[in-house]
């Protein structure tokens, strides 16, 4: 294949890309860097975060347990992986409310390489609110490794426990609806949040307030305070803004008839 | 030795080496540098193809412990035991001796079992949606009833038996895939590839190693 | 209003027996409803017809067994209608199951009744594994990556069609019938961005929505999505198969699900409002 | 002879995952174990006959480069077993490294232009008058408009300018957009679905081209399999 060069070296047609992706790398780095010097980016608080809050208390009220899972995927999985690392993140602070409040949590599990990331959250959770003594080993529930072994164990649960509040935020597939269903049969205030887009108008009808994409990882980052996570989130964020202000000025130039920015674009 | 060896650096210096002479010679003209990726790239897919034992072992670990504590339910874990290494033994690229993939039993065990079983896996969801159209999607707020009428065209329009009825139902069904779907899902492919950009970031800083998670235990 | 709370509380079998009737019923004594055929299969239909004579085609069938119920259809009338052109295709697999899946069609359609000769119109390359990676390594470079085809384990050079066939650049078409990934995003990456191949995707409903930015952008030149759209492909090809047979059955468990989403719905308003505003 | 049983084992492991349906049955956890397994053995087969042909044909026995880079491969292939020895786990990081270093390589020098910049050319070109056809122009300036605000729905940092007035706007558009937009994802996964369900019920039924002895099959053990369930309830209720 012929190349055409620019500047002696540079990919004539890659260019333009090419400055996007550094730009955009270089502001990510650029926050991260920044927040391991301590200026971590300020991360604005979600609807979903009030609606877990109040899904508590409710729990409370009722004198009812709580039930909060984080997915079936496992910690490593390039895309589901950090679903799950958000959706435990819910889970630490979930857990130190419910522990603030005296309310049972109880804790469903579907991977063997989670459980032990999962109980060690629930019981950091539980000292850090000073009650310790009070966490119970036995409510982080290894339910079945098999899919649907895990989501008819876990409606056995929903079914036997009837909580007050069902958090399920991570990455679910076709056993969200078995869950959801169950939950709201119950009566529990359900909160989801998933990543995975075919699960989520299933959460969306299903449950009483529902994470969007990549809110999951957002409510994550904002719960666990995790300084790299927020960063990269702005970093993110740049790129975001310049696509939104080129796709602006762009259709609007091209309904003028200018072709400026497609001919830059073209480079 | 040994610790040198098992410092984490190591994996972490492979990992950005390896992405870096992807990337370079795609913006910059390095011949060179070029051919090298060509190089990798064929010569990777050979490391990876040897991986092939790595599930098979962690279910004969898995299973195999089952087993040897009689935990409950073992016997099921014989059948997968058994299936496990029938399907791993008869499949080996070994032509000459009858074996691969034009086995018989290979063949038998794919068009009669593996087939049949996956098709149906997935299919049961179907059972789960109609339970939970009745049960569960509620019309609870706005939003969800927006979903939840949006839905309905979009089924509606798939189904011939409406759109023969009144083909407009059609109409609806793709403006609602065009437009509100279409916008929602360019933001989310936008998204996306800003978090893989992100997550390249942080492989490149060292921060990301959910990857390196794992291993020396069973899983 | 007790009737109705009692008419929630039912036994979820009973849902899943109604969804037994509502399909096999169906399948049993067809209905023969019209199918309108709609602009996806028609798009589809022209873009393969008008292929020009001795052009080079990849077909890939990017899914497993799983998504055979959904895809198979649309794979068979694909491959039919290439067969019965002047086009070379060339099969390859990204997904494990994918060579083996084209095993079933072989042994449903016959590309020799269509005058077709294995090694000088078609082959099978068979399965590279590496996905995402097998894909940027076979654009770089066709017969190195496949050293042997998939059928007669003979080289890939040795066959007549591969003798000018080196690179993505040789390629005028990728068909991509598939469920997940790698699909169609590694597809655009490795293949159309680098080297601007064309491509068109069939794949199952559940991918469809995330195929609509692609779309719109061009970057995907045709979307054959789902079960219907085959019907309606098998139609325009004058070969009804699986797909027709099963439209009937697609109408009927659609009315069933709009009828259960509705019913459901009135039976929550109607209880809540009994229970006197409890929320 | 070989036929019919096959048949018959089709049948049999279909009916038998669906009698989960009804409930957890050990019809269920057969045919669950046998999927688990054949699923897991197959690839092998696969996967080293793409090593054996490339050995074969793919020049890598070439002295030289060719023939040194197939040695280290097949090392660092042999490096993958050592993460189920506990002492030395840390070696099959290596070959794990390099897959995904590769990987995360490929994916990142595309994807700014195939989910980027591409993405934001197709949106550059949309004319928002075209003065002869109405209903394009309404639905170009609507994709011009709920693109950029679900773009910034996900705007998470930058709390000052995140929590103004007009943002608060944006916001209300995103949802609404998106609301409409899964209605999509909810109707074709439903297609999704029962085209599997329709798909095995098709081969249930040995409609063609499956085989037509299936529904026999189907009959037959569709009847014992249920028959045995329910007699298994009465048996046990009357027990308890």
């Amino acid at each position: 294949m012929a190349v055409t060069t620019v500047l002696g070296i540079f990919i004539q047609g890659r260019v333009f890309g090419l400055v996007c992706l550094l730009v955009i790398m270089g502001a990510t780095a650029y926050f991260i860097r920044q927040a391991q010097a301590g200026k971590v980016p300020t991360l604005r608080r979600l609807a979903g975060v009030d609606a877990i809050d109040e899904a508590i208390g409710r729990a409370v009220e009722m004198g009812k347990p709580i039930i909060c899972s984080h997915g079936i995927a496992t910690l490593r999985d390039a895309t589901t992986g950090p679903q799950t690392i958000a959706g435990l993140s819910v889970l630490s602070y979930v857990a130190r409310r419910a522990a603030e409040v005296g309310a049972r949590l109880i804790v469903p599990v579907r991977q063997t390489e989670v459980w032990p990331v999962a109980a060690d959250v629930v019981e950091t959770a539980y000292k850090l609110a000073g009650k310790g003594s009070e966490y119970k080993v036995e409510d982080i529930q290894f339910l079945s490794s098999d899919q649907f072994g895990y989501s008819s164990n876990y409606m056995g649960l929903l079914m036997r426990e009837k909580p007050g509040a069902n958090i399920m935020i991570g990455a679910y597939w076709a056993e969200s609806m078995q869950l959801a269903e169950t939950g709201s049969r119950v009566g529990a205030m359900q909160i989801s949040g998933t990543a995975q887009t075919s699960q989520i108008p299933f959460f969306l009808v299903a449950t009483d307030y529902c994470l969007i994409g990549e809110e999951v990882y957002s409510a994550g980052a904002y719960l666990s305070k995790d300084p790299q996570l927020i960063a990269s989130l702005a970093g993110q964020d740049v790129g975001r803004i310049i696509a939104t202000i080129i796709v602006v000025l762009g259709g609007l130039l091209t309904t003028v008839g200018s072709k400026l920015i497609l001919d830059i674009m073209a480079w | 030795m040994s610790n040198i060896l098992r410092r984490i650096e190591i994996p972490i210096f492979l990992t950005i080496v390896f992405t870096l002479i992807q990337v370079v010679p795609y913006y910059v003209y390095i011949q060179p540098l070029d051919d090298a990726a060509s190089y990798i790239q064929r010569w990777i897919l050979i490391v990876l193809a040897l991986a092939t034992f790595v599930g098979v072992i962690s279910i004969l670990q898995v299973h195999g412990k089952n087993v040897a504590k009689r935990s409950k339910g073992w016997y099921f874990s014989v059948i997968v035991l058994v299936f496990t290494i029938v399907m791993a033994l008869v499949g080996l690229p070994l032509a000459e001796v009858g074996l691969g993939d034009k086995n018989p039993v290979y063949l038998f065990l794919f068009n009669y079992m593996l087939q049949p079983l996956s098709g149906t896996m997935y299919s049961i969801i179907a059972f789960f949606i109609a339970s939970a159209a009745f049960r569960a999607f509620r019309a609870r707020n706005i939003e969800a009833s927006i979903v939840l009428v949006s839905g309905l065209l979009m089924l509606i329009s798939n189904a011939p038996l409406f759109t023969v009825f009144w083909p407009p139902f059609k109409t609806i069904g793709t403006w609602i895939f065009a437009v509100p779907n279409m916008a929602t899902n360019r933001a989310i492919t936008i998204g996306a590839a800003l978090g893989l950009i992100a997550l390249a970031v942080r492989t490149l800083m060292g921060i990301e190693r959910g990857y390196l998670r794992g291993g020396g235990a069973e899983q | 209003m007790a009737f109705l709370e009692k008419f929630m509380d039912m036994d979820r079998r009973w849902v899943y027996l109604l969804s037994w009737i509502f399909v096999l019923a169906p399948l049993l004594y067809p209905l023969g409803l019209p199918i309108p055929i709609n602009q996806e299969a028609i798009k589809w239909y022209d873009t393969i017809d008008k292929i020009p004579n001795g052009s080079v085609v990849i077909f890939a069938p990017m899914y497993g067994t799983s998504g055979m119920p959904e895809l198979f259809p649309m794979t068979v009338a694909t491959m039919r209608h290439l067969w019965s052109k002047d086009i070379k295709v060339i099969v390859v697999g990204f997904w494990t199951e994918g060579p083996l899946v084209f095993r079933t069609l072989l042994t449903q359609v016959d590309p020799t009744s269509y005058g077709k000769v294995y090694g000088t119109d078609w082959i099978n390359l068979g399965y590279i594994p590496g996905s995402e990676t097998a894909m940027a390594s076979f654009a770089k470079d066709i017969p190195g990556t496949v050293s042997s085809d998939f059928i007669l384990g003979q080289p890939t050079t040795s066959f007549p069609m591969m003798a000018n066939i080196k690179t993505a650049a040789d390629i005028d078409l990728i068909i991509s019938i598939e469920t997940g990934t790698p699909g169609a995003t590694e597809w655009l990456r490795q293949w159309q961005a680098p080297y601007g191949v064309p491509m068109i995707v069939g794949c199952i409903g559940v991918s469809v929505p995330g195929m609509a930015p692609f779309l719109q952008s061009g970057q995907i030149g045709a979307l054959l999505p789902g079960l219907t759209s085959s019907a309606e492909y098998e139609l325009l090809l004058k070969k009804p198969g699986l797909a027709v047979a099963g439209v009937d059955a697609v109408s009927m468990s659609h009315l069933m699900v709009v009828a259960l989403v509705i019913l459901g719905n009135i039976a929550y308003f109607a209880t809540r409002g009994s229970k006197g505003g409890k929320k | 002879m070989v036929d019919l049983l096959a048949v018959y084992v089709a049948v049999f492991l279909t009916l038998a995952l669906y009698s989960m349906l009804y409930k957890d049955t050990a019809w269920y956890r057969i045919a669950e174990s046998v999927y688990l397994g054949v699923a897991v053995g197959y690839g092998v087969s696969l996967d080293l006959l793409y090593v054996r042909n490339q050995w074969a044909t793919g020049g890598w026995a070439t002295p030289g480069i060719m023939l040194g880079g197939f040695i280290i491969a097949l090392v660092l292939g042999v490096l993958w077993y050592f993460r189920f020895i506990k002492q030395y786990f840390y070696l099959y990081r290596w070959p794990l490294s390099i897959i995904v270093g590769t990987g995360i390589g490929l994916a990142l020098r595309a994807v700014i232009f195939v989910q980027f910049t591409d993405m934001i050319k197709a949106q550059v070109k949309l004319n928002l008058w075209i003065a002869n056809d109405m209903m394009t122009t309404f639905n170009n300036i609507l994709i011009f408009i709920m693109v950029p605000c679900v773009l910034l729905y996900f705007w998470f940092t930058g709390a000052k300018i995140r929590e103004t007035a007009p943002m608060k706007v944006v916001d209300k558009i995103a949802r609404y957009t998106m609301m409409a937009g899964f209605g999509s994802a909810f109707g074709y996964t439903v297609l999704t679905r029962f085209s599997m369900f329709i798909g095995r019920a098709q081969f249930l039924l040995g409609i063609t081209p499956n085989p037509p002895e299936n529904k026999i099959a189907f009959i037959v053990l569709g009847v014992l399999i249920l028959g045995s369930m329910v007699a298994y309830d009465l048996f046990f209720k009357k027990k308890s």
